[in-house]
């Protein structure tokens, strides 16, 4: 032993950075397509319990059944349940902090079964509340991509 | 381990380069449903799941979560091994061996294409000492098969001879992604990669997933009347830096298939393994994975492959179907050597079946330069 | 299963995983790489119940697991074990333009190689076996990190 | 054949928000060594090893093949396990198999994180679906508050009740020396600390943690020589239903109930408040503590706040939740289901130190992560 202890810990710092071609499949694709085209949702049904899902998937887990029936979902609908993000963290999709305040958001569209996840407009919480309506806002150039082919919901006045 | 836990159903898709039509959940969902039909049973006769994934390869933590509902787990027991496909079905098989369980799917999903192998492998390596140095998987490799051509004059050409016979073999394997006529010299002439290791002595990049089903003594006689039986199995790991180990060296291995044979009742496996699929990234494994499973002595795989030893015709086939060589969907790779041993043990391999078989060999790698290892034997 | 949706656009979602990590290498790390920096000096680690000296330096013997508290200075120099060299192109990770070489090195003394680079030597002259050296980075460029030592070049007494 | 499995040995790291002064591997191997310690057993009576943690926290590839260094997995039977917070009830509940299947007789469980190396709400968020949920999900913390706010609104629980959790835990972990966080709160220090995601404040959540933990599982036969007391483990379940976090049915864990109701039915249990005596569960922040003791069929529901306040779920009550300070207190996420099963041993083998509460035969561990998923295992002092 002939050496004190070290003056100073080393920290190896890297920002790790991999990209990935992730496949939206035939159902996410079709989805995202007739977003990008027709500005419309849709939704896919299972045959046997009738589950309308968006976004939509191949499988109904509880049923493992096939989904295979495409239906239109509204472009409006119900907020189940939001939060108003204030805290500073890493955007994993950047290396860099996600921008905030932004209201993160369960959207139930009508005609829907099961939520998507999106932005809201208003970052007020004195101005959201559960089941409060709101309405995607698409964006003018759509490339199929639903974070940014649909800009955020905004509320639906009554 | 006699007549105890049996596998009772495989499924497998065709492996392919890009699957870009097909998300992860819909190559597990294909498979389990194959596997089930294979078995002739319902997702309802399972009683729980083991599915297998590796969150760098998905570019996602908890990559498991994508397909829940793909292959049938909800509602049931279910967990998660990430490495290689035999170590997910060895879980498997444990969970139905502990009596808890009658029927367990093992699923396992990897899309080569989607990440970027280099950084993916990269990643395995010690971010404070090695990371730095920029190694991957590939150049990490011909450390290794540097170091065991020198140790023991075991030269380029007999390496070469593995992919020859493996993506021929591959010609007769409708699942495998390339299959083709190859000859010594264009291996050796193909464009080398990080020295020795060339073009054609690796193993293509695949899109894939493979699904078996293990069943009890009880149900699986219900289930099938073409049971294969689990005679042995045994895994085991070698140390982490490659500087530690003697990377001609095979110990993990040898430890892994003494495990197997002992559970097996084995005592030459030349006289009781009638078939051997191996999970050989490159050429020159096939060499080294064929002494450390006991087909010939340390050194001697380069010259026990040019004898013909391993041929579809020879003593002891090794990868019928193509192996890894022909389609590498990742940590689904080893998954694929017990589907396709299976095959073989019922007579059920089509073009690809060999003779005669009653036991056949699995093995799977787990980590870099075969630092893990897993053997499974299976018989009728 | 029906084909209600053949003819569909395949369509990929191109995206990363970015994120910025930082690793401690602990105090027994911190004291390898404080040394190679400051002093251009390469410690092992011995494990008297294994009797093996361990390069990189380990806090525990990974095959006894008792606690190793025995530095020994190794000389930086030692045998070449087994060698690379890479020819594909990957700028992303690779600290090199192709063709270079990976090597790993038993320096004198050490039961473990050690992974590093090699240069001042041609691709077709690197044998299992040589005998190389060090050459460390210029005192002010050193980081305290792996890449303070540039690479190991042919032994010249 | 089968065979019963118990734990008897456990070892943890001391808790800290960077253990800078260790690498991954040494701080795995300072659990690994306790465990073997507190086993008294050496490296060469471990038959087999079992690891878990989540990739993209340290991002290290086949964590379970670097980590050989750590754990002593040189030449044994490796495996690794990863199903995201439940990964170190995962790791766990494998060890039992490994042994149940009677493939091997003592087998090393371990789980590890060092959340001090990467941002952890950007790690966790990597777990969820690239496409269609990482770009607007904000990590961990409102999906806790929109589970507080949906239970806390229908029973009329308030912000006050879900302070009372935090500083029972936090006098708990004031008695355990592994604890991250050690000094005594009030009720009005919780109400007073930041507001991080309505109801839940700075004081209602978990820390970030580095830490490890590892279990000692062996055989009938093995455990009764190894050990006095094993802690045998009576019946395990899991239920990991959902694949996106829409899918999740906010303000009620079913998954839970689901794994417990399996749980209890396995191990014959009935009536769990008078059969369970002891609970170290999977709490990430103070609410989870009111409504998941629920679902877990203690109480009724609305009722746990009645239990809390009654003092049953103290140290010294009928119903000890948490006696070692449980997750607010330290959350070495891959670990730290690892360590509640590590609790409920040590305290069934009366070994628990200043945290044991009297007379322990049965005790209930809990892991929570994933998509909403819960992971259970129950153990008992006698073999059943």
């Amino acid at each position: 032993m002939s050496l004190k202890a070290p003056p100073e810990l080393i920290v190896f710092q890297q920002m790790a950075d991999v990209p990935y071609n992730w496949s939206l499949g035939r159902e996410g694709s079709l989805f995202l397509i007739a977003l990008r085209d027709e500005k419309k949702f849709l939704g896919i049904k299972c045959p046997s319990c009738g589950k309308v899902y968006v976004p939509p998937r191949k499988v109904c887990g509880p049923c493992f059944t096939a989904n295979s029936q495409w239906v239109e979902v509204g472009d409006e609908g119900v907020v189940t349940a939001f939060s108003v993000v204030n805290y500073r963290f890493t955007d994993p999709a950047t290396g860099l902090p996600r921008e905030v305040p932004y209201t993160f958001a369960f959207v139930r569209l009508d005609g829907a079964d099961t939520k998507l996840c999106h932005k809201l407009a208003e970052t007020d919480p004195a101005r959201l509340k559960v089941g409060m309506r709101v309405k995607a806002v698409f964006a003018e150039q759509r490339t199929g991509n639903i974070e940014k082919d649909v800009i955020h919901f905004r509320a639906v006045q009554a | 381990m006699l007549d105890e836990v049996a596998i009772v159903g495989v499924g497998q898709t065709k492996y392919e380069r890009r699957k870009i039509g097909e998300t992860f959940a819909d190559l597990v969902f294909e498979v389990t449903n194959k596997a089930l039909e294979d078995a002739g049973i319902t997702i309802r006769d399972i009683d729980n799941v083991v599915t297998v994934s590796n969150d760098f390869q998905d570019g996602r933590t908890i990559s498991s979560m994508a397909v829940m509902d793909a292959c049938g787990a909800f509602g049931k027991n279910v967990s998660t091994v990430e490495g290689d496909g035999t170590l997910g079905a060895l879980y498997g098989l444990m969970r139905v061996l502990s009596g808890a369980f009658e029927t367990t799917l093992v699923v396992a999903h990897c899309k080569c294409s989607e990440g970027d192998q280099d950084l993916i492998w990269n990643s395995a390596f010690d971010p404070v000492y090695y990371r730095r140095l920029g190694l991957e998987a590939v150049s990490a490799s011909a450390l290794q098969a540097r170091r065991y051509m020198d140790k023991y004059g075991v030269t380029g050409e007999q390496c070469a001879l593995v992919p020859v016979k493996n993506h021929r073999n591959a010609r007769a394997n409708p699942w495998a992604q390339e299959a083709m006529d190859l000859t010594v010299e264009e291996v050796m002439r193909s464009p080398v990669l990080a020295s020795p290791l060339k073009m054609l002595d690796a193993a293509p990049l695949s899109d894939g997933a493979c699904a078996v089903i293990f069943a009890n003594r009880w149900k699986a006689g219900r289930m099938t009347t073409k049971p294969v039986w689990v005679r042995g199995v045994g895994h085991c790991a070698d140390a982490y830096y490659l500087g530690d180990r003697d990377l001609a060296g095979v110990d993990s291995l040898t430890g892994a298939a003494k495990r197997a044979y002992g559970l097996a009742g084995i005592v030459d496996p030349r006289k009781e393994i009638d078939v051997v699929e191996v999970f050989e990234a490159f050429g020159y494994q096939e060499l080294m994975w064929l002494e450390g499973l006991g087909f010939c002595d340390p050194g001697q795989g380069g010259v026990f492959t040019a004898g013909g030893n391993t041929l579809m015709d020879g003593p002891w086939p090794v990868n019928p179907s193509g192996g890894v060589l022909s389609a590498h969907p990742g940590l689904v790779a080893g998954l694929v050597r017990i589907a396709e041993a299976c095959l073989q043990v019922r007579g059920d391999a089509g073009a690809r079946q060999v003779d005669g078989v009653r036991t056949a060999l699995a093995h799977g790698t787990n980590g870099l330069c075969g630092q893990g290892h897993c053997v499974w034997v299976l018989g009728g | 299963m029906t084909d209600f949706q053949s003819g569909v656009e395949p369509m990929v979602y191109s995206g990363r995983i970015r994120m910025p990590y930082q690793w401690s290498a602990g105090e027994t790390g911190s004291r390898f790489f404080t040394q190679l920096r400051d002093y251009g000096r390469i410690w092992g680690s011995r494990c008297r119940v294994c009797d093996l000296v361990f390069v990189p330096p380990r806090k525990v013997c990974g095959r006894c697991l008792n606690g190793i508290g025995e530095w020994i200075e190794l000389p930086p120099a030692g045998v070449l074990q087994t060698f690379t060299v890479v020819y594909r192109h990957r700028p992303a990770i690779h600290p090199a333009d192709p063709p270079f070489a990976y090597g790993i090195i038993r320096l004198d003394g050490a039961d473990s190689g050690l992974i590093h680079l090699l240069g001042e030597i041609e691709p077709g002259e690197i044998v299992s076996g040589l005998r190389v050296q060090a050459v460390l980075k210029e005192k002010r460029e050193r980081r305290g990190d792996i890449l303070d030592i540039k690479y190991f070049k042919p032994f010249s007494a | 054949m089968a065979q019963r499995v118990a734990v008897v040995g456990f070892g943890q790291t001391h808790h800290k928000s960077n253990r800078g002064d260790v690498t991954g591997i040494e701080l795995i191997n300072e659990a690994v060594r306790r465990a073997l310690e507190d086993a008294e057993l050496g490296p060469g009576d471990i038959d087999a090893v079992v690891i878990g943690n989540m990739d993209h926290f340290e991002n290290i590839n086949l964590a379970d093949m670097w980590g050989v260094e750590g754990t002593g997995g040189y030449l044994k039977p490796v495996m690794k396990l990863t199903t995201g917070g439940t990964t170190g009830t995962t790791v766990a509940i494998a060890g039992y198999y490994h042994v149940a299947s009677s493939l091997f007789d003592v087998v090393l469980a371990v789980g590890w994180e060092k959340n001090s190396e990467s941002d952890t709400t950007g790690g966790t968020i990597t777990a969820f679906d690239p496409v269609w949920e990482r770009f607007s999900f904000p990590g961990a913390l409102p999906g806790l508050a929109l589970d507080a706010v949906v239970y806390m609104q229908k029973y009329g629980v308030t912000e006050k009740d879900g302070a009372r959790v935090a500083v029972r835990d936090r006098a708990n972990a004031a008695r355990n020396p592994y604890a991250h966080l050690r000094d005594p709160i009030t009720v009005d220090d919780v109400l007073r600390s930041p507001m991080l995601s309505y109801p839940i404040k700075l004081l209602d959540i978990c820390p970030r943690s580095d830490g490890a933990a590892a279990l000692i599982l062996a055989g009938e036969e093995k455990a009764r020589k190894i050990c006095r007391q094993p802690a045998w483990i009576w019946s395990v379940s899991v239920c990991h239903n959902y694949t996106y976090t829409s899918d999740v049915n906010f303000g009620y864990l079913d998954t839970l109930e689901q794994a417990c109701r399996e749980t209890y039915k396995k191990a014959g249990i009935k009536d769990p408040g008078k059969e369970i005596d002891v609970i170290e569960m999977y709490q990430p922040c103070s609410f989870a503590g009111l409504s998941w003791l629920e679902a877990m069929g203690f109480c009724g529901p609305g009722e746990a706040p009645g239990l809390l306040w009654d003092g049953a779920t103290d140290a010294g009550g009928d119903l000890p939740v948490n006696p070692s300070g449980g997750v607010l207190n330290a959350n070495p996420i891959g670990a730290t289901g690892t360590i509640r099963v590590g609790e409920v041993a040590r305290q069934i083998q009366g070994r628990a130190g200043a945290c044991q509460v009297p007379e322990v035969k049965t005790g209930l561990a809990t892991g929570f992560g994933g998509c909403y998923w819960s992971d259970v295992l129950l153990l008992g002092n006698r073999p059943r």
